[in-house]
Protein backbone atom coordinates (compact mmCIF):
# COMPACT_ATOMS: atom_id res chain seq x y z
CA UNK A 1 0.00 0.00 0.00
CA UNK A 2 2.33 3.02 -0.99
CA UNK A 3 1.67 6.80 -1.29
CA UNK A 4 3.51 8.80 -3.29
CA UNK A 5 3.32 12.55 -3.29
CA UNK A 6 6.25 13.97 -5.42
CA UNK A 7 7.69 16.75 -7.56
CA UNK A 8 9.26 14.61 -10.04
CA UNK A 9 7.78 13.47 -13.10
CA UNK A 10 6.53 9.38 -13.13
CA UNK A 11 6.38 6.87 -15.99
CA UNK A 12 2.39 5.74 -15.54
CA UNK A 13 3.28 2.24 -17.91
CA UNK A 14 6.65 1.54 -15.67
CA UNK A 15 4.30 2.22 -12.36
CA UNK A 16 1.91 0.12 -13.29
CA UNK A 17 3.69 -2.97 -14.15
CA UNK A 18 5.78 -3.22 -10.69
CA UNK A 19 2.56 -2.09 -8.97
CA UNK A 20 0.93 -5.45 -10.67
CA UNK A 21 4.73 -7.35 -10.19
CA UNK A 22 3.77 -6.64 -6.34
CA UNK A 23 0.85 -8.11 -6.25
CA UNK A 24 0.96 -11.44 -7.58
CA UNK A 25 -1.84 -13.50 -8.07
CA UNK A 26 -4.16 -10.50 -7.60
CA UNK A 27 -6.51 -11.68 -10.88
CA UNK A 28 -7.84 -7.65 -11.65
CA UNK A 29 -5.83 -4.60 -11.39
CA UNK A 30 -7.26 -1.49 -12.12
CA UNK A 31 -5.30 2.22 -12.96
CA UNK A 32 -6.22 5.46 -13.51
CA UNK A 33 -4.04 8.12 -14.56
CA UNK A 34 -4.74 11.60 -14.76
CA UNK A 35 -3.22 13.95 -17.21
CA UNK A 36 -3.20 17.67 -17.32
CA UNK A 37 -5.59 18.38 -20.01
CA UNK A 38 -5.44 22.16 -22.35
CA UNK A 39 -9.58 22.04 -21.88
CA UNK A 40 -9.87 25.45 -23.79
CA UNK A 41 -6.43 25.33 -25.48
CA UNK A 42 -4.00 28.17 -24.64
CA UNK A 43 -2.37 26.22 -21.32
CA UNK A 44 1.07 26.85 -21.21
CA UNK A 45 1.34 24.51 -17.87
CA UNK A 46 -0.57 23.76 -14.84
CA UNK A 47 0.64 24.28 -11.29
CA UNK A 48 -0.23 21.84 -8.27
CA UNK A 49 -0.04 23.25 -4.69
CA UNK A 50 -0.58 21.05 -1.66
CA UNK A 51 -0.17 20.59 2.38
CA UNK A 52 2.51 18.44 3.04
CA UNK A 53 1.83 16.59 6.22
CA UNK A 54 -1.76 16.64 5.91
CA UNK A 55 -1.57 15.68 2.05
CA UNK A 56 0.17 11.97 3.03
CA UNK A 57 -2.32 11.42 6.09
CA UNK A 58 -5.51 12.30 4.22
CA UNK A 59 -4.56 9.52 1.21
CA UNK A 60 -3.09 7.02 3.46
CA UNK A 61 -6.86 7.60 5.39
CA UNK A 62 -8.36 7.31 1.89
CA UNK A 63 -6.42 4.04 1.46
CA UNK A 64 -6.84 2.65 4.84
CA UNK A 65 -11.02 3.06 4.00
CA UNK A 66 -10.73 1.56 0.79
CA UNK A 67 -9.31 -1.44 2.78
CA UNK A 68 -11.84 -1.88 5.05
CA UNK A 69 -14.21 -1.31 2.23
CA UNK A 70 -13.10 -3.93 -0.09
CA UNK A 71 -10.84 -7.02 -0.33
CA UNK A 72 -7.86 -5.80 -2.17
CA UNK A 73 -4.86 -7.18 -2.54
CA UNK A 74 -2.99 -3.73 -3.19
CA UNK A 75 -3.00 0.02 -3.50
CA UNK A 76 -0.59 3.05 -4.95
CA UNK A 77 -1.89 6.52 -5.08
CA UNK A 78 1.07 8.90 -6.79
CA UNK A 79 0.23 12.66 -7.13
CA UNK A 80 2.55 15.07 -8.20
CA UNK A 81 2.75 18.82 -7.45
CA UNK A 82 4.87 21.78 -8.47
CA UNK A 83 4.90 22.62 -12.07
CA UNK A 84 3.36 20.34 -14.69
CA UNK A 85 3.32 20.76 -18.21
CA UNK A 86 0.49 20.34 -20.83
CA UNK A 87 0.14 16.05 -21.77
CA UNK A 88 2.15 15.35 -18.43
CA UNK A 89 0.59 12.64 -15.99
CA UNK A 90 -0.29 14.63 -13.08
CA UNK A 91 -1.46 11.55 -10.44
CA UNK A 92 -1.74 7.90 -10.62
CA UNK A 93 -4.51 5.21 -8.96
CA UNK A 94 -3.83 1.93 -9.42
CA UNK A 95 -5.51 -1.10 -7.17
CA UNK A 96 -5.65 -5.09 -7.11
CA UNK A 97 -7.94 -6.92 -5.99
CA UNK A 98 -8.62 -11.04 -6.58
CA UNK A 99 -11.93 -9.93 -8.55
CA UNK A 100 -12.88 -6.83 -10.73
CA UNK A 101 -15.51 -5.24 -8.95
CA UNK A 102 -13.77 -4.69 -5.90
CA UNK A 103 -10.58 -3.25 -8.12
CA UNK A 104 -12.71 -1.19 -9.71
CA UNK A 105 -14.83 0.34 -7.12
CA UNK A 106 -11.68 0.61 -5.03
CA UNK A 107 -10.27 2.73 -7.85
CA UNK A 108 -12.72 4.81 -8.25
CA UNK A 109 -13.48 5.72 -4.09
CA UNK A 110 -9.41 6.55 -4.11
CA UNK A 111 -10.26 8.91 -7.26
CA UNK A 112 -13.12 10.79 -5.99
CA UNK A 113 -11.65 11.46 -2.38
CA UNK A 114 -8.78 12.24 -3.89
CA UNK A 115 -10.77 15.04 -5.94
CA UNK A 116 -12.27 16.38 -3.09
CA UNK A 117 -10.75 15.54 0.25
CA UNK A 118 -6.85 15.42 -0.44
CA UNK A 119 -5.47 19.37 -0.07
CA UNK A 120 -4.42 19.84 -3.73
CA UNK A 121 -5.30 22.90 -5.71
CA UNK A 122 -4.69 23.00 -9.52
CA UNK A 123 -3.72 26.69 -10.68
CA UNK A 124 -3.79 27.14 -14.95
CA UNK A 125 -1.35 29.30 -16.47
CA UNK A 126 -2.11 30.72 -20.03
CA UNK A 127 -1.16 33.54 -21.63
CA UNK A 128 -3.56 35.63 -20.71
CA UNK A 129 -3.17 35.02 -16.75
CA UNK A 130 -2.94 32.60 -14.14
CA UNK A 131 -6.46 31.06 -12.35
CA UNK A 132 -7.08 29.07 -9.87
CA UNK A 133 -9.26 25.64 -11.08
CA UNK A 134 -12.89 25.59 -9.37
CA UNK A 135 -14.27 22.61 -7.67
CA UNK A 136 -16.48 21.04 -9.23
CA UNK A 137 -20.25 20.47 -8.22
CA UNK A 138 -20.10 16.52 -9.60
CA UNK A 139 -16.99 15.72 -7.51
CA UNK A 140 -18.69 16.59 -4.35
CA UNK A 141 -21.84 15.05 -5.38
CA UNK A 142 -19.44 12.04 -6.18
CA UNK A 143 -18.77 11.21 -2.87
CA UNK A 144 -22.47 10.63 -1.48
CA UNK A 145 -22.40 7.83 -3.36
CA UNK A 146 -19.96 5.95 -1.16
CA UNK A 147 -21.93 7.35 1.99
CA UNK A 148 -25.48 6.82 3.38
CA UNK A 149 -28.05 4.09 2.97
CA UNK A 150 -27.18 2.18 -0.39
CA UNK A 151 -23.39 1.69 1.09
CA UNK A 152 -22.03 -1.69 -0.11
CA UNK B 1 0.15 31.04 19.78
CA UNK B 2 -1.53 29.38 16.94
CA UNK B 3 0.32 28.40 13.74
CA UNK B 4 -2.05 30.06 10.98
CA UNK B 5 -1.82 28.35 7.49
CA UNK B 6 -3.36 29.91 4.07
CA UNK B 7 -3.41 28.17 0.19
CA UNK B 8 -4.22 28.72 -3.30
CA UNK B 9 -5.69 32.29 -3.66
CA UNK B 10 -6.54 32.10 0.37
CA UNK B 11 -2.64 32.63 0.62
CA UNK B 12 -2.09 35.03 -2.48
CA UNK B 13 -5.00 37.36 -1.18
CA UNK B 14 -3.72 37.27 2.17
CA UNK B 15 0.11 37.64 1.08
CA UNK B 16 2.33 35.20 2.63
CA UNK B 17 1.46 31.35 3.60
CA UNK B 18 1.86 30.99 7.66
CA UNK B 19 2.16 33.33 10.65
CA UNK B 20 1.78 32.75 14.14
CA UNK B 21 -1.15 34.48 15.98
CA UNK B 22 -1.54 35.34 18.88
CA UNK B 23 -5.50 34.77 19.63
CA UNK B 24 -7.72 33.80 22.62
CA UNK B 25 -10.49 32.84 20.26
CA UNK B 26 -12.27 29.55 21.29
CA UNK B 27 -13.69 28.48 17.63
CA UNK B 28 -12.44 28.82 13.97
CA UNK B 29 -14.71 31.63 13.45
CA UNK B 30 -13.80 33.43 16.35
CA UNK B 31 -10.43 33.23 14.81
CA UNK B 32 -11.53 33.99 11.70
CA UNK B 33 -13.34 37.44 12.67
CA UNK B 34 -10.30 38.29 14.37
CA UNK B 35 -8.22 38.17 11.38
CA UNK B 36 -10.61 39.90 9.48
CA UNK B 37 -10.60 42.92 11.94
CA UNK B 38 -7.37 43.45 11.28
CA UNK B 39 -6.85 44.36 7.75
CA UNK B 40 -8.51 44.28 4.10
CA UNK B 41 -6.66 41.72 2.90
CA UNK B 42 -8.03 39.58 5.38
CA UNK B 43 -11.41 40.89 5.58
CA UNK B 44 -11.33 40.20 1.61
CA UNK B 45 -10.04 36.94 1.92
CA UNK B 46 -12.66 36.11 4.82
CA UNK B 47 -15.86 37.22 2.85
CA UNK B 48 -17.42 34.14 1.54
CA UNK B 49 -16.95 31.71 4.09
CA UNK B 50 -18.93 28.69 2.21
CA UNK B 51 -15.82 29.33 -0.34
CA UNK B 52 -13.36 28.18 2.51
CA UNK B 53 -12.40 24.81 3.91
CA UNK B 54 -10.65 25.08 6.91
CA UNK B 55 -8.30 22.13 9.20
CA UNK B 56 -7.63 21.86 12.35
CA UNK B 57 -4.26 19.93 12.85
CA UNK B 58 -4.70 18.51 9.25
CA UNK B 59 -7.88 17.31 9.11
CA UNK B 60 -10.93 19.23 8.00
CA UNK B 61 -13.09 20.70 10.34
CA UNK B 62 -16.17 22.83 10.54
CA UNK B 63 -16.00 26.85 11.36
CA UNK B 64 -17.26 26.04 14.50
CA UNK B 65 -15.15 23.81 16.11
CA UNK B 66 -13.52 24.65 18.95
CA UNK B 67 -9.53 25.84 19.09
CA UNK B 68 -8.64 24.29 22.29
CA UNK B 69 -5.68 22.58 21.97
CA UNK B 70 -5.25 23.02 18.32
CA UNK B 71 -1.73 23.95 17.18
CA UNK B 72 -2.07 24.49 13.56
CA UNK B 73 -5.35 26.04 11.66
CA UNK B 74 -4.84 25.97 8.44
CA UNK B 75 -7.83 28.34 5.76
CA UNK B 76 -8.32 27.11 1.88
CA UNK B 77 -10.73 26.54 -0.87
CA UNK B 78 -12.07 23.37 -2.04
CA UNK B 79 -9.62 21.14 -3.12
CA UNK B 80 -9.05 20.23 -6.65
CA UNK B 81 -6.96 17.31 -7.02
CA UNK B 82 -7.01 14.06 -8.85
CA UNK C 1 -9.99 2.44 -31.35
CA UNK C 2 -7.89 -1.05 -31.15
CA UNK C 3 -8.98 -4.42 -30.76
CA UNK C 4 -6.55 -7.60 -30.14
CA UNK C 5 -6.71 -10.84 -30.42
CA UNK C 6 -3.74 -12.59 -30.20
CA UNK C 7 -1.67 -15.72 -28.43
CA UNK C 8 1.48 -13.84 -27.92
CA UNK C 9 2.16 -11.89 -24.16
CA UNK C 10 1.85 -8.08 -23.79
CA UNK C 11 3.66 -5.61 -21.93
CA UNK C 12 0.79 -3.97 -19.80
CA UNK C 13 2.97 -0.91 -19.00
CA UNK C 14 4.35 -0.29 -22.42
CA UNK C 15 0.91 -0.66 -23.71
CA UNK C 16 -0.66 1.66 -21.32
CA UNK C 17 1.84 4.21 -22.03
CA UNK C 18 1.41 4.10 -25.61
CA UNK C 19 -2.14 4.10 -25.57
CA UNK C 20 -2.00 7.28 -23.42
CA UNK C 21 0.58 8.84 -25.76
CA UNK C 22 -1.72 8.01 -28.72
CA UNK C 23 -5.19 10.25 -26.77
CA UNK C 24 -3.04 13.05 -25.49
CA UNK C 25 -5.90 15.54 -24.30
CA UNK C 26 -7.70 12.97 -22.79
CA UNK C 27 -7.69 14.46 -19.46
CA UNK C 28 -8.20 10.66 -18.11
CA UNK C 29 -7.08 6.91 -18.74
CA UNK C 30 -8.45 4.17 -17.22
CA UNK C 31 -7.15 0.44 -17.27
CA UNK C 32 -7.83 -3.01 -16.52
CA UNK C 33 -5.25 -5.86 -16.73
CA UNK C 34 -6.52 -9.68 -15.72
CA UNK C 35 -3.62 -11.91 -14.68
CA UNK C 36 -3.74 -15.56 -14.65
CA UNK C 37 -4.60 -16.72 -10.67
CA UNK C 38 -3.91 -19.46 -9.35
CA UNK C 39 -7.15 -19.76 -7.13
CA UNK C 40 -6.41 -22.86 -5.01
CA UNK C 41 -2.85 -23.68 -5.82
CA UNK C 42 -1.72 -26.18 -7.81
CA UNK C 43 -2.41 -24.35 -11.01
CA UNK C 44 0.05 -25.29 -13.76
CA UNK C 45 -1.41 -23.42 -16.36
CA UNK C 46 -4.73 -21.40 -18.39
CA UNK C 47 -5.73 -22.05 -21.64
CA UNK C 48 -8.06 -20.14 -23.38
CA UNK C 49 -10.13 -21.20 -26.04
CA UNK C 50 -11.58 -18.74 -28.29
CA UNK C 51 -13.94 -18.73 -31.98
CA UNK C 52 -12.02 -16.63 -34.33
CA UNK C 53 -14.15 -14.21 -36.11
CA UNK C 54 -16.96 -13.91 -33.82
CA UNK C 55 -14.36 -12.75 -31.23
CA UNK C 56 -13.80 -10.02 -33.12
CA UNK C 57 -16.60 -8.80 -33.93
CA UNK C 58 -18.26 -9.40 -30.73
CA UNK C 59 -15.85 -6.82 -28.90
CA UNK C 60 -15.69 -4.34 -31.74
CA UNK C 61 -19.40 -4.44 -31.23
CA UNK C 62 -18.62 -3.85 -27.64
CA UNK C 63 -16.58 -0.94 -28.16
CA UNK C 64 -18.88 0.57 -30.75
CA UNK C 65 -21.05 0.62 -28.07
CA UNK C 66 -19.53 1.63 -25.34
CA UNK C 67 -18.01 4.40 -27.80
CA UNK C 68 -21.90 5.54 -28.50
CA UNK C 69 -23.12 5.90 -24.51
CA UNK C 70 -20.22 7.54 -23.48
CA UNK C 71 -17.76 10.55 -24.52
CA UNK C 72 -14.31 8.47 -24.94
CA UNK C 73 -11.12 9.90 -26.90
CA UNK C 74 -9.71 6.57 -26.68
CA UNK C 75 -10.76 2.92 -26.36
CA UNK C 76 -8.21 -0.43 -26.40
CA UNK C 77 -8.99 -3.81 -26.31
CA UNK C 78 -6.61 -7.16 -25.93
CA UNK C 79 -7.09 -10.45 -25.34
CA UNK C 80 -5.41 -13.48 -25.30
CA UNK C 81 -5.80 -16.95 -26.21
CA UNK C 82 -3.80 -20.32 -25.80
CA UNK C 83 -1.66 -21.54 -23.22
CA UNK C 84 -1.18 -19.19 -20.33
CA UNK C 85 1.25 -19.24 -17.15
CA UNK C 86 0.20 -18.66 -13.70
CA UNK C 87 0.91 -15.12 -13.38
CA UNK C 88 0.77 -14.04 -17.05
CA UNK C 89 -1.32 -11.33 -17.94
CA UNK C 90 -4.82 -12.84 -19.75
CA UNK C 91 -6.39 -9.24 -21.16
CA UNK C 92 -6.37 -5.63 -20.76
CA UNK C 93 -8.96 -3.02 -21.87
CA UNK C 94 -8.07 0.61 -21.37
CA UNK C 95 -10.03 3.80 -22.04
CA UNK C 96 -9.46 7.10 -22.52
CA UNK C 97 -12.15 10.40 -22.01
CA UNK C 98 -11.89 14.19 -21.09
CA UNK C 99 -13.33 13.08 -17.18
CA UNK C 100 -12.60 10.01 -15.01
CA UNK C 101 -16.47 9.39 -14.56
CA UNK C 102 -16.73 8.39 -18.23
CA UNK C 103 -13.52 6.56 -18.43
CA UNK C 104 -14.31 4.63 -15.37
CA UNK C 105 -17.84 3.36 -16.89
CA UNK C 106 -16.52 2.44 -20.09
CA UNK C 107 -13.84 0.15 -18.92
CA UNK C 108 -16.24 -1.74 -16.50
CA UNK C 109 -18.72 -1.65 -19.23
CA UNK C 110 -16.26 -3.33 -21.74
CA UNK C 111 -15.48 -5.74 -18.88
CA UNK C 112 -18.28 -7.09 -18.06
CA UNK C 113 -19.38 -7.87 -21.96
CA UNK C 114 -16.22 -9.17 -22.75
CA UNK C 115 -16.32 -11.39 -19.00
CA UNK C 116 -19.96 -12.74 -20.50
CA UNK C 117 -20.51 -11.76 -24.24
CA UNK C 118 -17.04 -12.16 -26.17
CA UNK C 119 -16.78 -15.84 -27.04
CA UNK C 120 -13.54 -16.88 -25.21
CA UNK C 121 -13.43 -20.34 -23.00
CA UNK C 122 -10.56 -20.61 -19.96
CA UNK C 123 -9.48 -24.23 -18.55
CA UNK C 124 -7.67 -24.48 -16.03
CA UNK C 125 -4.85 -27.23 -16.04
CA UNK C 126 -3.44 -28.44 -12.49
CA UNK C 127 -1.61 -31.76 -11.32
CA UNK C 128 -4.81 -33.28 -10.47
CA UNK C 129 -6.46 -32.70 -14.12
CA UNK C 130 -7.93 -30.03 -16.38
CA UNK C 131 -11.06 -28.13 -16.16
CA UNK C 132 -13.12 -26.06 -17.66
CA UNK C 133 -13.85 -22.66 -15.79
CA UNK C 134 -17.86 -22.28 -15.10
CA UNK C 135 -19.70 -19.12 -16.18
CA UNK C 136 -20.54 -17.30 -12.58
CA UNK C 137 -23.88 -15.88 -11.95
CA UNK C 138 -22.51 -12.50 -10.94
CA UNK C 139 -20.66 -11.81 -14.37
CA UNK C 140 -24.04 -12.64 -16.15
CA UNK C 141 -25.81 -10.41 -13.58
CA UNK C 142 -23.10 -7.74 -13.90
CA UNK C 143 -24.55 -6.83 -17.15
CA UNK C 144 -27.90 -5.83 -15.68
CA UNK C 145 -26.76 -2.47 -14.80
CA UNK C 146 -26.11 -1.33 -18.20
CA UNK C 147 -29.74 -2.37 -19.28
CA UNK C 148 -33.30 -0.90 -18.38
CA UNK C 149 -35.14 1.58 -16.62
CA UNK C 150 -31.50 3.58 -14.89
CA UNK C 151 -29.70 2.98 -17.86
CA UNK C 152 -27.39 6.13 -18.31
CA UNK D 1 -24.92 -27.98 -45.41
CA UNK D 2 -24.49 -25.95 -42.92
CA UNK D 3 -21.10 -25.85 -41.24
CA UNK D 4 -21.61 -26.44 -37.31
CA UNK D 5 -18.98 -25.53 -34.63
CA UNK D 6 -18.09 -26.90 -31.09
CA UNK D 7 -15.99 -24.97 -28.58
CA UNK D 8 -14.86 -25.78 -24.95
CA UNK D 9 -16.97 -28.77 -23.42
CA UNK D 10 -19.08 -29.51 -25.83
CA UNK D 11 -15.95 -29.53 -28.64
CA UNK D 12 -14.56 -32.10 -26.27
CA UNK D 13 -17.48 -34.08 -25.78
CA UNK D 14 -18.52 -34.25 -29.47
CA UNK D 15 -15.12 -34.90 -30.19
CA UNK D 16 -14.55 -32.58 -33.06
CA UNK D 17 -14.44 -28.89 -33.30
CA UNK D 18 -16.69 -28.48 -36.88
CA UNK D 19 -18.21 -30.15 -39.19
CA UNK D 20 -20.46 -30.00 -42.17
CA UNK D 21 -24.19 -31.32 -41.52
CA UNK D 22 -27.12 -31.64 -44.15
CA UNK D 23 -29.84 -30.62 -42.58
CA UNK D 24 -33.62 -29.64 -43.15
CA UNK D 25 -34.09 -28.21 -39.39
CA UNK D 26 -36.13 -24.74 -39.49
CA UNK D 27 -35.01 -23.84 -36.22
CA UNK D 28 -31.67 -24.50 -34.10
CA UNK D 29 -33.96 -26.44 -31.69
CA UNK D 30 -34.63 -29.09 -34.56
CA UNK D 31 -30.79 -29.03 -35.56
CA UNK D 32 -30.01 -29.84 -31.94
CA UNK D 33 -32.48 -32.92 -32.26
CA UNK D 34 -31.47 -34.15 -35.48
CA UNK D 35 -28.13 -34.29 -33.74
CA UNK D 36 -28.92 -35.72 -30.57
CA UNK D 37 -30.55 -38.86 -32.34
CA UNK D 38 -27.23 -39.21 -34.14
CA UNK D 39 -24.78 -41.01 -31.46
CA UNK D 40 -24.63 -40.87 -27.51
CA UNK D 41 -21.63 -38.09 -27.41
CA UNK D 42 -24.19 -35.94 -28.93
CA UNK D 43 -27.19 -36.74 -27.14
CA UNK D 44 -24.71 -35.78 -24.03
CA UNK D 45 -23.42 -32.70 -25.36
CA UNK D 46 -26.78 -31.14 -25.65
CA UNK D 47 -28.63 -32.81 -22.59
CA UNK D 48 -29.09 -29.42 -21.31
CA UNK D 49 -29.66 -26.29 -23.12
CA UNK D 50 -29.70 -24.03 -20.75
CA UNK D 51 -26.11 -24.83 -20.25
CA UNK D 52 -25.17 -23.95 -23.39
CA UNK D 53 -25.12 -21.06 -25.58
CA UNK D 54 -25.63 -20.75 -29.53
CA UNK D 55 -24.30 -18.31 -32.22
CA UNK D 56 -25.45 -18.17 -36.05
CA UNK D 57 -23.31 -16.90 -38.62
CA UNK D 58 -21.49 -14.84 -35.16
CA UNK D 59 -24.26 -13.68 -33.71
CA UNK D 60 -25.73 -14.93 -30.30
CA UNK D 61 -28.87 -16.16 -30.96
CA UNK D 62 -31.43 -18.41 -29.36
CA UNK D 63 -32.66 -22.07 -29.88
CA UNK D 64 -35.78 -21.07 -31.02
CA UNK D 65 -34.24 -19.34 -33.84
CA UNK D 66 -34.46 -19.55 -37.88
CA UNK D 67 -32.14 -21.57 -39.95
CA UNK D 68 -32.96 -20.16 -43.02
CA UNK D 69 -30.24 -18.44 -44.76
CA UNK D 70 -27.92 -18.95 -42.08
CA UNK D 71 -24.19 -20.67 -43.04
CA UNK D 72 -22.45 -21.03 -39.64
CA UNK D 73 -23.97 -22.23 -36.25
CA UNK D 74 -21.90 -22.52 -33.05
CA UNK D 75 -22.41 -24.42 -29.80
CA UNK D 76 -20.55 -23.68 -27.14
CA UNK D 77 -20.90 -23.18 -23.02
CA UNK D 78 -21.25 -19.45 -21.36
CA UNK D 79 -18.66 -17.28 -22.14
CA UNK D 80 -15.67 -17.02 -19.57
CA UNK D 81 -13.26 -14.09 -20.79
CA UNK D 82 -11.60 -11.18 -19.44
Amino acid sequence: MAVRVQEAAFDAGAELNAFAAAVAGAGAVVSFTGVVRDRDGGLSRMEVEHYPGMTERAIAAMVDEARARWALTGALVIHRHGVLQVGAPIMMVATAAPHRVAAFAAAEYLMDYLKSRAPFWKKEITASGAAWVAARDEDEDALSRWTGADDR
Amino acid sequence: MIDVMYFAWVRERIGLPRERVETQAATVAELVAELRAREDRYDLAFSDLRALRVALDQELADFDAPLAGVREVAFFPPMTGG
